[in-house]
């Protein structure tokens, strides 16, 4: 464990989140120490991709039924190859959410059951999350934009209008 | 309800909850049903009995827009373009579109706008682009549900508001429904010629408005000639024996409009026979000469429409719409 | 999805079955693919991401304020908590002060909005079992909701009322009288409900010892809201993580009993959303009896909105937590925006419950977890 | 083992007790029209061919000329003026100075029938050049031609009221625009299934695709066969009418089940196998529950059937005794179950199954469904009226009567019609409030409680006929109804008005200026 779990421990209940940082390769460790320590909810999880930074950010909140009390644990993975230990075995909800952050942002969780993509098509190209994703002109030959009618009318307007 | 109760408590507690519903259902039955039949069969027209803060088409009130662009720049979805001009010492706007077909009547652009206004029927004060009652845009055509409150080529002064004013505006909706009519009648043509000439072919160049005219008073020329021929029967016509004011049409038809192949694919054997049965009305789809193709449809229109006694301008307007209809 | 199919009709036993994205009962465009055995399921997958929207993305790439009418798309079914989830993240993120009166408006839409979700969610429940007219009925007490909602920010579903700092508008002219009638008028409503369905020996059959959850499952899986409390948690976020004027009011959290079951089976899930419709109509009176002595300011637009750091949100949805996790870089648009829903999660748990049990009841499973599939897929 | 063997020795005892046969011992039809001829057998050859006969009927003092065909056979013939007949008789037959009479303790039950359809065809058949079996056939199908056209619209009016019905009672209008007050929708909705495409999914199997619609329509065409709508109206009253009932609606099972099968869809298989198991069983109990009734009356005839009964509603067999009311209610929802209705639409359950058996049914062949399903409640009420409901009974109105006045067939007929609808309403009023119930429940229901009560009322009602004197059966009937009739009725009489003065609606509706115009 590392000292900043351990000095967040003793923030009080129903206080703001402590925050903690973690070593991806501690996470496995500290989760499911976190886990028989009452932390029993995984309320949500997020991961962030700070581009400048070359860095992706998983945020995990963490919740105690018990204690009524939240914990929020950060990891940081870098950006190009970002893998992390699944803990979809710790918290089952945690399953999903993997592979939601897989299929948007490309986080890969080792030791994963399942993880395919979860919103996007199987075939979609790239992780929509990213910040540098930019959008295929069209999927599977169906466009992804259409005609802009406020783009398009003011065609009319020149010649039609202008000659007067 | 659970293995609580016996086998015959159980059938007692069923009928008892069945009943129950029963009765429930049966004493509806005997109430007022409670559905609003819109759109006819209501007290008052359902626009009339929405709530004031009804988020419906938006409007503006160009006799008080200032042309500031607070609402294009607030919308999240930017479906607002202005676009403002210096004539002279005043600013005008040459365009204020509002693509509806778009907008989430979300009411931002009305937050953001910075003139206050009070509408007549309303109780609270509005702003001079507003939310009205209107919800009615069901169309076919979605660029008809892009509202032009600038009409092209007529641009509107800014206004200049008066510190702490509230002007009067007239009462919401009304607006609204002129320029869904507007945008109903016109937008369709005017989004499909400009998909053509965006697109690039000959097509928007065939179905420009100044060249159709010029050619609509060309034809006019041509077709009052051949029915200024019509009465001299006497006169020896080469190709056709009884020479009258079809058969002359006719020629025009196949002179001016059709491929001059004599390919069939029109449904005739020949752009004769084609060219005679638009003459006599008994074909009325004027889009078939398919080697022609958007000029022919065109031309073609142009003559029948100058035929039935249509001026050039009427003329030019209806085959813009029939090429562009069947064209792209 | 291809290859699940397929490896499941090799073997000849089982039949699959292919339930949606078009089926009349999956609450929206969801697939499952469901590996049967005449009419007992062995397994039903579910396939999400139909109506994926890109929500987050979107936020993205709207300013903070812009993003409100989109919170409205999360959720189309109960918008306001949506909405207040953003705004009280925001809030958070960037220190603003909300207008008292302004909070009791929220929560007043709050949980009008919640009984017209709950609405829906009853009404449909009994449709997928197979009963029709309570859910016109319902439709009815809806559409009275709606209509309230509607004066008081003029849509019916996508409200966009919340602002980061208060409200859009203060209460119409003669609205608060009407709110009061309504609530006249539903508490008889919820008795004649529970009398024409909630109890009728049919229908408890069905839902009865159904898909039971117990509480430990329920927490591992993440569930929130209705569905956790009828597993026999005692957790609301509106008591227990409390923010807005939830505090100043009396109300009870009703937890899931078994009067007909199991603790935590498809009827308790039912059961405390019924529960929570009174809880509510009550909720709505005291916000209303209070809010005259607050101050008339609803809403405090902030002047400038560039905050810095990340915030989170928890707001008790129709649907449970719904949390909002907003991280600010300085700029006017959020950097990430996240939002946490308690369909998503539900989802997640259908897998593990469908085992077993009959082609029938994995449409009242579905119909029990109140999933919205635009809330799963945002 | 002694105490278990003696009601074998009891009946093995009454046996060897009893009487030696009569010598006249059958005679059929007892039901006749005149122009029919009348077979009586006798036990042994007793008669000579040849030498005149006369069949008389004691009680009723009517002679009827005959002649012997055989050595134990003897045919009457119903003159054209013969006197009417209603009764029970014993039978005599006299040849020279020799007679034979039937056993007095069980007189045939006599009647000079009205003339039905069938009978009329009977003496066309007689009169007609050529083989008269197909005179016959040809008169029977062009009556049930006759009574089966009006079907489309039967069934049309029917959805129209169900769909006012669902409406009202889900605070809706239900169709109000095509035609006076919505009444004609049923002929916009089957012109617009007829127009729309008939498409038989290409992995199908094309033939049995095709034939389902139509073999469920046949099973149901069947039906009318037998269906006393007066005391003339009926196209055939057979002997067998309460099994040929149950047989012919069979037939709408096979088709369903054929059409699951062949459309080679999985949701229509499951549908169609829900049906076949859900006939199958609830086959029984609604048997079981006929024959509490065929018990009751002595006769599988739906004429018989309706004529035991009176016009009062103390004379219908519903309230003939507790044995027959329980069975009425087995009857009513294993029929509801034969008929895929609320709470029993399993085959076709739209939440679960998308739309079951017919999932891939379209334009006309998927209109022939719905078809059936509506007649099939008149069919429900039909035959729930005509076993229950006193049929087309008037009161104060006896057979002579009618015969007499024929316009009083006229009002049966407007009874067993209203009778029926007031079924289809109850069947329409059920669907739109239960929930549906799943497979394992409606199995479970059929054979852990509707079988076991069928059962026991059928004996429970053997035992009430045999034992129970008819005065005392009446009063301790009468009793037994006036009390639950008083309990609960009031009870649900109270519930329904209090549901409606306790919940005023619309105020909002009423405070927003909308509504109905």
């Amino acid at each position: 464990m590392s000292d900043e779990v351990a000095r967040d421990a003793n923030v009080e209940a129903n206080s703001d989140a402590a925050v903690s940082r973690v070593r991806a390769d501690e996470w496995r460790a500290t989760a499911e120490r976190l886990r028989a320590d009452g932390f029993d909810f995984l309320q949500n999880l997020t991961a962030v991709d700070w581009i400048k930074e070359e860095r992706i950010e998983l945020v995990y909140h963490l919740w105690s039924y018990a204690r009524r009390q939240e914990r929020v644990v950060k990891i940081d993975l870098p950006r190009g190859e970002p893998t992390v230990a699944s803990v979809a075995d710790v918290w089952r909800a945690a399953n999903w959410y993997e592979r939601e952050q897989y299929d948007l942002l490309g986080v890969r969780f080792a030791g994963h059951p399942d993880l395919r993509r979860i919103l996007m098509p199987e075939d979609w190209p790239g992780h929509p999350m990213r910040k540098d994703y930019v959008e295929a002109p069209s999927y599977n030959g169906m466009p992804t934009t259409r005609a802009n009618t406020l783009e398009l009318l003011p065609i009319w307007d020149k010649p039609t209008w202008d000659k007067k | 309800m659970s293995e609580r109760r016996g086998y015959f408590g159980k059938i007692a507690v069923a009928a008892r909850t069945v009943s129950e519903g029963l009765a429930v259902t049966l004493a509806q039955f005997f109430r007022r049903p409670t559905t609003v039949q819109y759109p006819d069969r209501t007290r008052v027209p359902v626009v009339d009995s929405l709530p004031e803060r009804y988020r419906g088409f938006l409007e503006v009130d160009m006799d008080i827009c200032t042309a500031c662009k607070a609402c294009e720049r607030d919308c999240p979805i930017n479906v607002i373009a202005i676009d403002v001009e210096k004539r002279g010492n005043e600013r005008v706007m040459t365009r204020f579109d509002i693509d509806m077909g778009k907008c989430m009547y979300c009411g931002i652009c009305v937050e953001s706008c910075p003139v206050p206004a009070q509408a007549s029927g309303d109780a609270e004060p509005t702003k001079c682009i507003r939310m009205t009652r209107e919800f009615e845009g069901a169309t076919s055509e979605f660029s008809s549900l892009t509202f032009r409150f600038v009409k092209p080529g007529d641009p509107v002064a800014a206004y200049r508001p008066t510190k702490g004013a509230v002007p009067a505006t007239p009462k919401r909706g009304l607006i609204a429904r002129e320029v869904r009519r507007r945008a109903q009648s016109g937008n369709p043509l005017a989004f499909r010629w400009s998909l053509a000439q965006q697109a690039g072919g000959a097509l928007a160049e065939l179905t420009r408005q100044d060249a159709v005219l010029a050619r609509a008073e060309e034809l006019a020329g041509k077709v009052s000639a051949a029915s200024a021929n019509a009465p001299n029967a006497s006169a020896p016509n080469a190709s056709a024996p009884s020479a009258n004011a079809p058969n002359d049409f006719a020629a025009l038809i196949v002179g001016e409009g059709l491929a001059k192949t004599d390919c069939g694919k029109c449904g005739w054997p020949t752009c004769r026979a084609y060219a005679d049965a638009i003459a006599a009305g008994r074909e009325r789809a004027l889009a078939r000469c398919e080697p022609g193709g958007a000029r022919s449809t065109r031309d073609v229109t142009l003559l029948v429409q100058l035929r039935k006694g249509a001026s050039p301008a009427e003329a030019a307007a209806q085959a813009i719409a029939t090429t562009l209809r069947h064209h792209r | 999805m291809g290859e699940l199919i397929l490896a499941n009709e090799a073997t000849g036993e089982e039949m699959t079955l292919n339930m949606g994205p078009q089926h009349p009962s999956t609450h929206g465009v969801i697939r499952f693919i469901i590996k049967t055995d005449g009419e007992i399921m062995r397994e039903a997958v579910p396939d999400v991401g139909y109506l994926h929207r890109a929500i987050e993305h979107i936020a993205e790439k709207c300013t903070y304020e812009g993003f409100m009418p989109y919170t409205d798309r999360v959720d189309y079914v109960c918008a306001m908590p949506a909405n207040h989830a953003w705004a009280l993240a925001v809030e958070k993120l960037a220190g603003l002060e909300v207008p008292e009166r302004a909070e009791y408006l929220r929560v007043i839409t709050d949980e009008l909005n919640r009984i017209s979700s709950h609405c829906i969610a009853l009404g449909a429940m009994a449709m997928d079992v197979g009963a029709i007219t309570p859910f016109t009925y319902i439709l009815r007490e809806r559409e009275y909701v709606n209509e309230l909602l509607e004066m008081i920010c003029g849509a019916r579903l996508t409200y966009n009322y919340h602002r980061i700092g208060g409200v859009g508008w203060d209460m119409p002219a003669g609205w608060r009288d009407k709110v009061l009638a309504w609530c006249d008028h539903f508490a008889p409503v919820m008795d004649e409900f529970d009398r024409l369905i909630t109890n009728n020996a049919l229908f408890v059959q069905r839902l009865a010892k159904l898909a039971v959850i117990a509480a430990d499952e329920a927490i591992d899986y993440g569930l929130v809201g209705p569905n956790l409390r009828a597993a026999g948690v005692d957790f609301d976020v509106r008591r227990d993580v409390p923010y807005s004027i939830y505090p100043k009011l009396k109300f009870e959290v009703p937890v899931g009993r078994g009067l007909v079951g199991t603790v935590g089976d498809a009827w308790d899930r039912y059961w405390v959303r019924a529960q929570e419709w009174r809880q509510s109509v009550s909720m709505v009176r005291q916000c209303l009896a209070q809010i005259d002595a607050t101050a008339p300011e609803f809403w405090k637009a902030p002047k400038k909105l560039k905050p810095v750091g990340d915030a989170m949100a928890r707001v008790e949805a129709a649907r449970g937590d719904m949390s909002c996790y907003v991280v600010g870089d300085g700029g006017t648009n959020a950097y990430r925006a996240r939002f946490r829903t308690g369909s998503f999660n539900a989802m997640g748990i259908i897998r593990d419950k469908s085992r077993g049990l009959m082609v029938a009841d994995l449409v009242a499973l579905i119909a029990s977890l109140d999933v919205v599939a635009p809330e799963i897929d945002r | 083992m002694k105490a278990r063997l003696w009601p074998l020795l009891l009946i093995v005892a009454a046996g060897c007790a009893a009487p030696e046969l009569a010598p006249i011992r059958d005679a059929r039809p007892t039901r006749l029209q005149r122009g029919e001829r009348m077979l009586v057998e006798a036990s042994a050859p007793l008669f000579d061919v040849g030498p005149p006969v006369t069949v008389t009927f004691d009680a009723l003092g009517v002679t009827l000329p005959a002649r012997a065909v055989a050595p134990d056979r003897v045919v009457a013939t119903l003159d054209e003026d013969s006197p009417p007949l209603a009764g029970a008789s014993t039978i005599t037959v006299a040849q020279g100075a020799h007679r034979w009479t039937s056993d007095a303790r069980t007189p045939f039950d006599v009647e000079l029938c009205a003339p039905a359809l069938q009978h009329l065809a009977n003496g066309w058949a007689a009169r007609l050049p050529g083989p008269a079996w197909l005179w016959w056939a040809l008169a029977l199908l062009m009556a049930a031609a006759i009574v089966a056209a009006p079907l489309p619209v039967v069934a049309g009016l029917i959805v129209v009221w169900e769909r006012k019905i669902s409406g009202y009672m889900g605070s809706r209008f239900g169709p109000n625009r095509v035609g006076p007050n919505g009444w004609l929708q049923w002929l916009a909705d089957g012109l617009k299934l007829l127009m729309k495409e008939d498409i038989v999914p290409s992995a199908a199997d094309p033939r049995l695709f095709r034939a389902a619609p139509y073999l469920a329509f046949l099973g149901l065409f069947l039906t009318f066969i037998v269906l006393p709508f007066s005391r003339y109206a009926i196209v055939a009253d057979l002997d067998v009418g309460l099994l040929f009932l149950l047989s012919v609606t069979s037939l709408v099972v096979v088709s369903i089940i054929i059409g699951g099968w062949s459309s080679n869809s999985k949701w229509a298989l499951l549908g169609g196998m829900r049906s076949a198991a859900q006939i199958v069983s609830y086959e029984l109990p609604a048997s079981v529950a006929l024959l509490t009734i065929a018990t009751l009356t002595g006769s599988l005839s739906t004429q018989r059937i309706v004529a035991a009964q009176g016009g009062w509603p103390w004379q219908w067999n519903l309230f003939h005794d507790p044995f027959t009311f329980v069975a009425f209610f087995i009857w009513f929802v294993s029929a509801l179950a034969e008929g895929n209705r609320t709470p029993f639409d399993l085959p076709e359950a739209e939440s679960e199954l998308v739309a079951g058996y017919n999932t891939e049914y379209s334009g006309f062949r998927f209109s022939l469904f719905p078809l059936v399903e509506w007649v099939n409640i008149a069919v429900i009420g039909a035959v729930g009226t005509l076993l229950f409901l006193g049929g087309w009974r008037l009161p104060f109105v006896d057979n002579a009567l009618i015969d007499a006045h024929p316009w009083l067939d006229a009002c049966g007929f407007v009874v067993f019609v209203a009778k029926d609808l007031a079924i289809v309403f109850v069947v329409i009023w059920i669907r739109w409030t239960l929930p549906r119930f799943r497979v394992d429940q409606m199995m479970s229901l059929c054979w852990k409680y509707f079988i076991p009560f069928s059962f026991v009322c059928f004996v429970g009602e053997l035992g009430w006929v045999w034992l129970m004197p008819p005065l005392a059966g009446r009063i301790v009937a009468g009793v037994l109804f006036a009390v639950f009739g008083v309990g609960f009725g009031g009870w649900f009489v109270a519930r329904v008005r209090d549901n409606a003065r306790r919940y005023h609606d619309l105020i909002l509706n009423d405070a927003l200026g909308r509504g109905d115009a």
